[in-house]
């Protein structure tokens, strides 16, 4: 069981992700934000509660949907937005944006665009970990439309032979984009599909926040003891649409209302308030002070300078 | 010219006509795709149905019910496969994989078995199957979706690449690529789709091999290729104020390729631009350059010239993004520059 | 259980099958048949039984190991041979070879010198049945060493969602060239695989010829009625070398002995004959025939023109 | 010259130096792919394991052990993957693709990923890899197996390519593939293995991005790539008895590649003639032709001639496959029409 400190610590993590895409949304509608945004909104206890038990020596690759990954792995808000705004100042100097953040001094490896694009890196990270006989651990996440990418499977079965440092931690929020996982994904609980590897696999409701911490804390336990890999299946309810401005219009309204209903942050709050660990007060002063700093990392991004367009073939290759 | 043959339609209205009238047809001809019923799979043809990514094959599944139009999972390689096996056993299957960044997860797929199946095979397999998908920068989708790609494809043997530079062109090329019994990788420009165009009502081809003279000029060749086109058309607005004249041709399919057109217009200009969204080595610009230099040497009076995208990834940032795909600017003073040698 | 008529049937098809593979290696080891080959000696109950549930309208792909499977498919020892020669009159007019044979005409739909480069097209070929509402079916034969490639899982995804009329028949020696299974896969029996994909996953015994009859009729049946795929793991000793000419200095000896001692082709011949189905003089006549036969093929294929060089570029694409 | 100097090997046995030098240099530096160990897996570090398909790594297992050489299951994707993951976590990996025509099964990681990362992530990524892969036609492998594709890479921004024409090219260019801190696909012609070199003992290394002038020459300008080098030198010894003194030039590298030597050949020559083993569209033939045509205009008293193969998949005939790969007759009476023209 995690302590009332290790809870707060979660809930602020959570809560500081969902203001922060909140933030994203809004400054996204405003129409200087270029690119393509899909935001953690709904899954943040899985970010949260994966990456709590990380440190930055450890990797984690990431995916389309990445600034939750980002911040549960330390990065800031001012880096990350200056990238989402394609400044110079940004984690990846404007190069890449949201699809691409990435920070590698976190050992944060990259979000990816191509969907199952980073499940063999996080293996590479583990690989590395292991052939150095250090006992960092890796972690891939990826959504539910990612686990029918054969890169998984031979992912999977490589991590298993090897006994690599890795967990696999499936984002499952019900659709990948308009198709719902229960048309396209031949199985229930993706989890199962770990049995055919010869490791664990376990479900897990993202809901709830402790679940989440449960699996994590095991999983990684497994992999810093030379275990080898276990699979976490993290359930989420997709409250939002797939990309900032996806009109959704593939997806009975119903279907969304209801995930909305199952939220991981004020049902965590008030477990924290019923023990006594937060109060309304307390929740207010945290919002304040994540929305300070978001304020001057939005201000921070928005009045950096852009790149220069004569820089456009610089970098391509390292020295 | 009739009402009907002015009827101005989108890039992507275009495209969706050209694959519903030839699925109306000819009922061997299916589409299988990532989301291109999209959200068909909570139970049959529901009016929101978001019909692919771009929206381009809406109410196609609603015609055509699950069986011919069907919606995947995110598996590139097996639905690549999947389509290079049914086109063996019969079926006209047209793919749409989404963004061509994606293809490379198919390229073993296109590459190792539609590309080489007839040849290896002494002619025993017929392949017609077509492989669509969105390309391009410009809307800041960066680094892993804005490629092009059509020169690596251009380069493999048994393949023929397509690649429209107007609504109009792509109504009749893709309606060629599907009665094609080849595999085709038929390249839409993001630019294409909201592209209006007159478009004619009905079924009709141009045939792939045939470049498209799209404007006579007597200065300078220009070859575009894709949204280049457009830009050309605009550069040459600009030339002519100063007394330039401009040929513009559009090969329009890169394999089969029509250097022929191309000679001939040099024969006229003795000069060639080329100009084209991509990296430059090993390139469709490499290629044409390298072809019409050999095919044509002696009547150049100046040397070739090629406006491409850098050799480097797509970078997100705007500015960076524009400085990355060729301008107008750009075309306008190199020709410039050709014709004052 | 099967007739003693069609165990006869399936007796001389395996017969048929060595006697071809015993010859092509007597023939390459002269030096004159250009390229690699890799023959189907100890598989021959796999092709044998699994075929002979088929018939020309039905599907099959095959691997770089594709003898077997094209004579229990039906093609003619002389269009065979004339290909592993490269001459104008083989199958595949001397441009294809053993990694590439293919017959159309007997739905075989090629060789395939891509590890699991023929899964996803025997899918297709289910597909287009299916598409069709035709009632053929499709098998794609793999090694044990494909099913670590992406493509199979997603394409056993695909089948499982779809319903198609597919059986993957993994044809498991126990080794992909210098690879041995066990260290490469990371379960015992691959056919568990299919559980976590909502099929059924069977594994036999691949000398013993009954066995995969049982299987291969009961995976047929249930693609033809409608009931989607079957994942049939037939399990080979692996009685030679991965390819004509493979030193095998990677593996003792003692296994190559073992895997000679469980043949299939003199088992199922003991059970005829104590069944009164056949005599040794019946044998010694049926390997007569195929003598004949083959003495026959090889010197057509000896004689058959090649091609001309000047035709290189000829026939890439279709009309 | 000392007697250890002039010690020759073997392609395979300098290209296992290399390896081996490179791993004893550099703990970091690792080794992963199929059968690279070769029966590795029945336990540890075993006498006859085979040392990958071609047994070029033989040995490595047993002085480097089971965690730094690394035989895989048949999973091209994921062991690239792994790769690109492991440089940018900072170890320096080889990984052997055994075939060219295998990378297709990789190509989304080494496109998408490999070449890419550096660049979108803003020059946070340092991806030391290098792709081993065997490749070229004239073993009867066919269709599957024998293609260069060396062109499709060299399109790629963000990747490196070296295709070495000799063991002693191979031993210092793999050295310095291993050294690059980016990723790089070396393409071993099939043809090198056997083929015998004078090639120093220790370590070396040559520059990527050099060209070699192979032989010296003033009449024509003959850039080979690969195996063709030899084909080259055959053919200059026919020409010479014409009178013809041909100039040879071996590029090394295609990504980065070395302009500037062939430039300065063709204005000494006035001519350029082009031998490459792989189809003609889209193919660093092409390239060179339309980088040389522009880059030396003025200086061409021919039109450039590029000899490859033909724009079709490899076939398995012998006859066949002999008109598949570029031959010395082609390139000597090419190259004599271009010196009479
Ligand atoms: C290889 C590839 N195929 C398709 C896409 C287009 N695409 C982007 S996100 C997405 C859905 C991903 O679904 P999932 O993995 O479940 O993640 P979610 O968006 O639900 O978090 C798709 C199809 C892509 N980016 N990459
Ligand atoms: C994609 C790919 N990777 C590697 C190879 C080289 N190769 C040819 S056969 C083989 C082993 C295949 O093993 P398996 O599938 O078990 O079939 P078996 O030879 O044992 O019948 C390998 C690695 C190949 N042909 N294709
Ligand atoms: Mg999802
Ligand atoms: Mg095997």
């Amino acid at each position: 069981m995690p302590t009332k400190a290790y809870l707060l610590e979660f809930y602020e993590l959570m809560l500081k992700i969902r203001m922060f895409e909140e933030r994203v949304t809004r400054e996204f509608r405003k129409g200087d934000m270029p690119g393509f945004v899909h935001t953690y909104i709904g899954a943040e206890a899985v970010a949260a509660g994966i990456c709590m038990q990380l440190d930055d020596h450890d990797y984690i690759s990431s995916t389309h949907r990445g600034h939750g990954h980002c911040i549960a792995k330390g990065c800031s808000f001012r880096d990350m937005l200056a990238e989402l705004y394609g400044k110079e100042t940004g984690l990846c100097k404007g190069r890449g944006g949201s699809m691409h953040i990435a920070d590698f001094d976190r050992g944060m490896l990259g979000a990816n665009a191509i969907v199952g694009g980073g499940i063999a890196l996080a293996a590479g990270g583990a690989l590395a970990a292991q052939t150095r006989k250090s006992d960092r651990v890796a972690v891939s996440f990826f959504g539910d439309g990612a686990c029918n990418q054969g890169i998984l499977h031979e992912t999977m079965n490589l991590a298993s032979i090897w006994k690599l440092p890795l967990i696999f931690v499936c984002e499952n929020n019900g659709w990948a984009e308009s198709t719902p996982t229960e048309y396209s994904t031949s199985v229930s609980n993706i989890a199962e599909r770990a049995h055919g590897y010869g490791f664990a696999g376990l479900t897990v409701d993202a809901s709830d926040a402790e679940a989440v911490y449960e699996a994590a804390n095991s999983a990684v336990q497994c992999a810093r003891n030379g275990d080898g890999p276990t699979l976490i299946e993290a359930k989420i309810g997709r409250m939002v649409g797939h990309y900032l401005g996806d009109p959704e219009g593939y997806r009975p309204k119903e279907l969304k209302v209801k995930a909305r209903s199952k939220d991981p942050i004020p049902d965590l709050a008030s477990k924290l308030i019923d023990s006594n660990a937060l109060t309304e007060m307390g929740i207010s002063n945290i919002k304040d002070r994540i929305n300070t700093e978001l304020d001057e990392a939005v201000s921070y991004a928005k009045d950096s300078p852009l790149p220069s367009g004569a820089d456009v073939d610089i970098g391509v290759y390292s020295e | 010219m009739s009402q009907q043959e002015q009827r101005i339609i989108s890039g992507a209205s275009a495209i969706n006509e050209a694959i519903r009238e030839c699925m109306e047809q000819d009922p061997t001809t299916i589409l299988i795709g990532e989301d291109i019923a999209g959200g068909a799979g909570l139970g049959g043809q529901h009016e929101g149905a978001m019909g692919g990514s771009f929206g381009v094959t809406k109410g196609l599944l609603e015609q055509f019910g699950p069986l011919r139009v069907r919606d995947t999972p995110i598996s590139e390689a097996a639905i690549a496969g999947i389509g290079v096996g049914a086109s063996a056993a019969g079926l006209r299957p047209i793919i749409d994989m989404m963004w061509s960044s994606f293809t490379p997860l198919a390229f073993d797929q296109i590459f190792n078995q539609a590309a080489k199946m007839r040849y290896m095979f002494g002619g025993q397999a017929k392949i017609p199957l077509v492989l669509r998908m969105a390309m391009g920068a410009g809307l800041g989708a960066a680094g892993q979706h804005s490629d092009t790609l059509y020169s690596v494809f251009t380069h493999i043997p048994g393949l023929k690449v397509v690649v429209p530079s107007s609504p109009n062109d792509a109504k009749g090329l893709l309606a060629a690529s599907i009665k094609d019994n080849n595999p085709v990788l038929f390249f839409e420009h993001m630019g294409l789709y909201g592209m209006k165009d007159e478009v004619p009502e009905g079924s009709y081809t141009y045939p792939l091999g045939e470049a498209r003279l799209v404007q006579e000029g007597s200065d300078i060749t220009i070859v575009a290729i894709s949204m280049m086109v457009t830009k050309a058309l605009e550069a040459a607005t600009v030339l002519a104020e100063d007394g330039i004249k401009a040929e513009i041709i559009d090969p329009r399919t890169l394999s089969p390729i029509d250097y022929d057109s191309m000679v001939a217009s040099i024969k006229k200009t003795g000069r060639l631009l080329i100009v084209d969204e991509s990296p430059p080595r090993c390139s469709i610009a490499a290629d044409i350059a390298a072809n019409l230099s050999e095919m044509a040497f002696g009547y150049l009076q100046a040397p070739t010239s090629r406006i491409t995208c850098p050799h480097s990834p797509v970078p997100l940032s705007p500015p960076l993004e524009s400085a990355y795909i060729p301008s107008v600017e750009q075309i306008v003073s190199t020709a410039r520059g050709l014709c004052c040698a």
